[in-house]
């Protein structure tokens, strides 16, 4: 019925339709010229929503191609649902982030869990079981009544799926910051196990072997989602409300042990999960890397809804379904075997030799286009760069010390910044321990799992402190990278490979794009450098708000191996009388820091900077010390330098306290944010090896059992206040905030 | 004192997981009679006279928090309630 | 003895239960489907935690009426040991095997912690391995724990010895009276919010909950030994 | 074709947790008139004719699965719908 108002190929093109499905007038010249003809109104809506920002990486590709893809442990890079690396004994992990920033501003709750279910699927369409997730997450200031209702509802939706489904929510980070105000971050990272012999790839190979559609119904969800998150958001976003997905964790958990135990079937040719634009990408990216067609019945296909359109079903991103491809003439044990998880399984078309999508319904052919075209050939940008003014402005501001009158209460008052306040407010409302694998929970550097029946276990983290990037996009993407790594040593792990979530701008600001650039720039070398490839990854392009972009926030995902449990440390400290040690030079840094925020309320200047050998080595050293069993703790200075992290050592040890003295001028010595330094304590039989060992530690104090946390300044006491008082502030700023 | 009865239901192309599960479980208990299930939020608000029009309060409180109308619609009736 | 973990569609916590008995406890277990008519084999029956049917509409609600349920009722009127954890409580609460009824955490978020309990009856065919009155540190996931029952059922709780464990210190959710679990008067039916199967080693925290299991285990052994 | 619309409420003598939180949220709001929130469920059951009489059926139907008649009242209404 309601394809008889569709719009003929003819008006399309007059009335230019087709640029309110987001293509531009080039594109769609591109268009009639691939087809030789017009395309009508679902094949618009085909390429439309594959040659988004968000399908084609069409203004990210030319930047993704500078990542160091490669490594011996790599087993699969960039380009499937997720990354996969070596681990050795025939097992490996896979890995990928994701973001759902768009929707989330509009829903929080539902845009957070769709978010988290869309990177599970991920995981386990390549045949990995996942085990974690993880997630990243933006905001702007905790003030007004908007802010927190998008906060606790992100938060609420990640806990909501993440616990149904029943996989452990293990780590993350959350940061504030007023450039979030209207358009939060909310990146979902998922890590898998995986046996070698179980790797799937998403292909459509085969001539005559039959497509099958897995999972939820389809309804009228989420239509042109992919392209609504390749817009930047205004005032009328509401408007966009039908883009707004409703997750089903019951659903994908039932999806997901069926697809595992699919796997294991020889019947199988290749697998992927309808995520964003839905029906269409799954089928013409399938056929596309498999160099085959495919052509699909959409009669066929399961819907919720009555009256769907080819158009409306192509788009549609109700979540929950896959697809997949598997040998013809065994249709029925596939059937079987979803029927007994309760869950729909059709053939819906079959694998063709044409190299074209063809789509019938209703009897008719409505759409028929080569398949390449959607999927590798989409159109590639190569935006213009230009530096921005403040760039060159903050480059040529010297390094100074914020002034500061009474560093016991500054200490007080960074302990309550809310990106440095503990995130138990957060992760208490994940089950982190589900699956009985989890042996780090949240609230030190990295998560930690054991993987059963070895005597190994993996690392995990997201990191990337998005001030930085603004002061400086290649200093700032190094040092992303370098803090994953850290997170990654400090927890006793290898650091293996990343993924990665680049959210930025709208790249057609030359501004933007240089930012961009910069900072794939600057993580392109810390990857190499640190031998840690980027095995997949994800672009959010357009996160603006009225004209107003968020700080560069190239997200890190991290996982690490742990070669023995003997290994697994953490960052508090263990007993009285160890010795503390920090390893690291301090220099006078503060542009970006959380001190300079409290003070100036805002932030300029240059960002800390980063030498990737000095810190390459301090990794290496650091975590062989911990190898051998030399560290009782080992925590990495992040953002408000030694005292917070000395305080953050100290907190959750039920009474123990530390005693350091410290050089150089005060201020510098508690709150710089110099890189690539490490907070560990040591057990005082040690010393000896540990120094030997560490040659750059330098003992700045000790461990006590006085329950206080003491610094002194070229031996002036400039520090001397209850750890349980510290610690409330602590403990207590989020939930403070909220209220 | 007045009694407003407020129905939250969810949007009609939205999906309904719950109404979904239910009604897989009443066909599953026999009752095949059972053609479909949604299911949304009932809430009693009980009211002192209002400055403003009681249906203008109503209708903000709902849009603002009672309803998330990204997805949900609501109606209301109003009762006149006895005092306790 | 050998033990069932039944496992309903939604069911998460099923492996954590699987390999607390079967690496830590060192017995015989089983993974039971929501379907099977038949449980005669086994010896003791768990009821795992997670989200049964998405915990929709209430949970536990829809997962009372599977094919298993009926199963579960006999054996529980066997005397066989039963256990209900999370999930499973809230399931055992659903099917009446337990009186009283689940409501939301008060702060209405779900809570993931570790918490301590005390043992309130240490005589119990669950409880027998602790001393009275012991604390231990079992975590807690979920986020509809907060147990109501009427006065009535209070007090008869109570005069029963039916409470087995209550929260010591903080009371995390808003239960009645701090309960953290109850048993049937019977004595064998359990049901706890509290997960011992996550308490079984000490790498992850803690192995407390590991003599709830080897209590079930002891019991069983006594009471086979004087029919055998 | 039948429409049921089913109203699930919390006993009255049982504490209910989320409407008190809606209510302090509306005080903060500023709407200071509200006395009391009550939060419970609305179902709308689509039935087909029923053999045994419609309400020995829905009856049933809430006191075995729709409600927990431990702490949950119900009451329904029942509707003729049209056909589609
Ligand atoms: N959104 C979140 N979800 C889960 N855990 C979180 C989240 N945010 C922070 N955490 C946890 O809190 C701890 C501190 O976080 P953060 O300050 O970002 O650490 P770091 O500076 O070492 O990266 C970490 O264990 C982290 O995993
Ligand atoms: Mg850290």
């Amino acid at each position: 019925m309601s394809l008889l108002l569709e719009p003929t190929a003819e008006i399309i093109k007059e009335e230019k339709i087709y640029s309110q499905m987001g293509l531009t007038d080039e594109e769609f010249q591109m268009v009639e010229n691939i087809l030789g003809r017009l395309p009508n109104y679902t094949e618009t809506g085909l390429f439309s929503v594959m040659w988004s920002e968000h399908c084609s990486y069409k203004n990210s590709k030319p930047l993704l191609k500078k990542f160091p893809v490669t490594g011996e442990r790599v087993l699969q890079g960039p380009g499937e649902g997720a990354g996969i690396v070596d681990i050795g004994d025939g097992q490996a992990v896979a890995f990928k982030i994701e973001s759902h920033n768009h929707p989330s501003a509009i829903e929080p709750y539902q845009g957070a869990a769709t978010g988290v279910g869309g990177i599970i699927r991920d995981v386990f369409s390549m045949g990995a079981r996942p085990i974690a997730v993880l997630n990243s997450l933006r905001f702007g200031e905790l003030q007004t009544p908007r802010v927190k209702y998008l906060f606790e509802e992100v938060v609420a939706g990640i806990a909501g799926y993440g616990n149904c489904i029943g996989i452990p929510t293990v780590g993350g980070e959350v940061q504030f910051d007023a450039s979030y105000d209207g358009n939060p971050l909310v990146n979902a990272m998922c890590v898998g196990l995986i046996d070698h012999k179980d790797i799937q790839k998403g292909q459509a190979k085969g001539v005559g072997n039959t497509v099958m559609y897995v999972g939820a119904k389809t309804g009228r969800d989420g239509i042109h989602g992919a392209t609504f998150a390749s817009e930047e958001l205004s005032d009328s976003s509401d408007e966009k409300r039908p883009a707004v997905q409703v997750g089903d964790p019951f659903m994908e958990k039932l999806l997901l042990e069926a697809c595992l135990e699919l796997i294991k079937s020889d019947a199988l040719i290749g697998i992927q999960d309808m995520g964003a634009a839905g029906l269409t990408s799954s089928s013409a990216e399938m056929a596309s890397k498999a160099g085959s067609g495919i052509e699909m019945n959409l009669n066929l296909v399961p819907q919720r809804e009555t009256g769907m359109t080819a158009y409306e079903m192509m788009l549609s991103e109700s979540q929950e379904r896959m697809l997949i491809v598997i040998e013809k003439g065994r249709e029925q044990e596939i059937v079987d075997l979803f029927h007994k998880y309760d869950l729909d399984c059709v053939s819906v078309g079959h694998v063709t030799d044409d190299h074209n999508l063809r789509l019938l319904h209703n009897g008719e052919v409505v759409a028929d286009v080569p398949v390449d075209a959607l999927a590798e050939d989409a159109p590639v940008y190569y935006k213009p760069s230009s530096e921005p003014a403040y760039y060159r402005e903050f480059k040529a501001m010297e390094n100074v010390e914020p002034e500061v009158e009474n560093l016991e209460e500054t200490l007080n008052q960074l302990l309550q910044q809310p990106t440095i306040a503990s995130k138990e407010w957060v992760y208490d409302q994940y089950d982190y321990q589900v699956r009985t694998n989890t042996v780090v929970a949240p609230g030190s550097d990295a998560a930690v799992l054991r993987i059963r029946g070895t005597e190994k276990a993996l690392a995990m983290t997201t990191d990337c402190n998005s001030r930085y990037l603004y002061l400086d996009p290649e200093v700032g993407g190094k040092i992303a990278v370098a803090e994953a790594a850290r997170n990654i040593v400090c927890s006793g792990g290898i650091p293996l490979a990343i993924t990665d979530c680049l959210n930025f701008g709208n790249p057609e600001k030359p501004e933007i794009f240089w930012q961009m650039e910069k900072a794939v720039d600057g993580m392109s070398e810390a990857c190499r450098e640190l031998n840690t490839p980027v095995i997949g990854g994800n672009v959010s392009l357009y996160n603006e708000t009225n004209g107003t972009a968020v700080y560069p926030t190239p997200v890190v995902g991290m996982v690490g191996l742990i070669e023995n449990l003997s290994h697994i440390t953490t960052q508090a400290f263990k007993k009285a009388g160890d010795l503390v040690y920090l390893i690291g030079k301090t220099n006078t840094e503060f542009g970006g820091s959380e001190l300079q925020k409290l003070v100036h309320g805002r932030i300029f200047g240059q960002s800390p900077a980063l030498d990737l050998e000095t810190e390459k080595q301090r990794q290496q050293v650091l975590l062989q010390a911990i190898q051998q069993g030399l560290v009782q703790s080992a925590h990495d200075l992040a953002e408000g330098g030694l005292a917070v992290a000395l305080a953050e050592s100290v907190f959750g040890t039920n009474g123990l306290g530390v005693d350091v003295d410290t050089t150089g001028s005060a201020v510098t010595a508690l709150f710089s944010e110099t890189q690539s330094r490490f907070l560990v304590s040591v057990s005082a039989e040690q010393k000896e090896a540990f120094e030997a060992a560490v040659s750059d530690a330098v003992q700045i104090g000790t461990v006590t059992d006085s329950d206080t946390l003491v610094i002194r300044n070229e031996g002036n006491t400039v520090i001397q206040r209850s750890v349980k008082e510290y610690e409330k502030s602590w403990r207590g700023a989020i939930s403070c905030l909220l209220n | 004192m007045m009694k407003v009865k407020i129905y939250v239901t969810l949007r009609e192309s939205v999906l309904d997981p719950q109404g979904t599960a239910v009604k897989s479980s009443l066909h599953a208990m026999n009752y095949t009679e059972v053609q479909d299930v949604r299911i949304g939020k009932y809430l009693e608000v009980t009211m002192e006279p209002t400055e403003r029009p009681l249906d203008e309060v109503v209708k903000e409180m709902c849009e603002k928090l009672l309803a998330n109308t990204v997805i949900e619609d609501f109606e209301y009736e109003v009762e006149e309630a006895v005092t306790r | 003895m050998k033990f069932a973990v039944i496992v309903f569609p939604g069911s998460n916590c099923d492996i954590d239960m699987y390999h607390a008995i079967k690496d830590e406890l060192g017995e015989e277990v089983e993974y039971v489907w929501h379907d099977a008519e038949d449980l005669s084999g086994y010896d003791g029956i768990l009821l795992p935690g997670g989200f049964s049917y998405g915990d929709y509409l209430r949970c536990g609600a829809i997962a009372r009426f599977s094919n298993v349920m009926k199963e579960v009722v006999k054996a529980a009127g066997e005397g066989k040991p039963v256990l209900g954890v999370c999930n499973g409580f809230q399931i055992l609460l659903e099917a009446g095997l337990l009186p009283g009824a689940m409501q939301r955490n008060t702060n209405l978020k779900f809570m993931c912690r570790t918490v301590g309990l005390r043992i309130e009856n240490n005589e119990t065919m669950f409880t027998n391995g602790f001393v009275p009155n012991e604390t231990i540190k079992i975590p807690i996931a979920h986020g509809e724990g907060n147990y109501y029952c009427d006065d009535e059922t209070y007090e008869q709780l109570k005069e029963n010895g039916q409470i087995a464990f209550t929260y010591a210190g903080t009371n995390p959710n808003g239960s009645r009276g701090d309960i953290a679990g109850i048993i049937n008067e019977k004595g064998n039916v359990l049901g706890m919010m509290p997960h011992p199967e996550r308490a079984v080693d000490a790498l992850l925290g803690s192995a407390d909950g590991l003599k709830l299991f080897q209590s079930i285990v002891k019991h069983w052994r006594d009471s086979n030994v004087v029919t055998a």
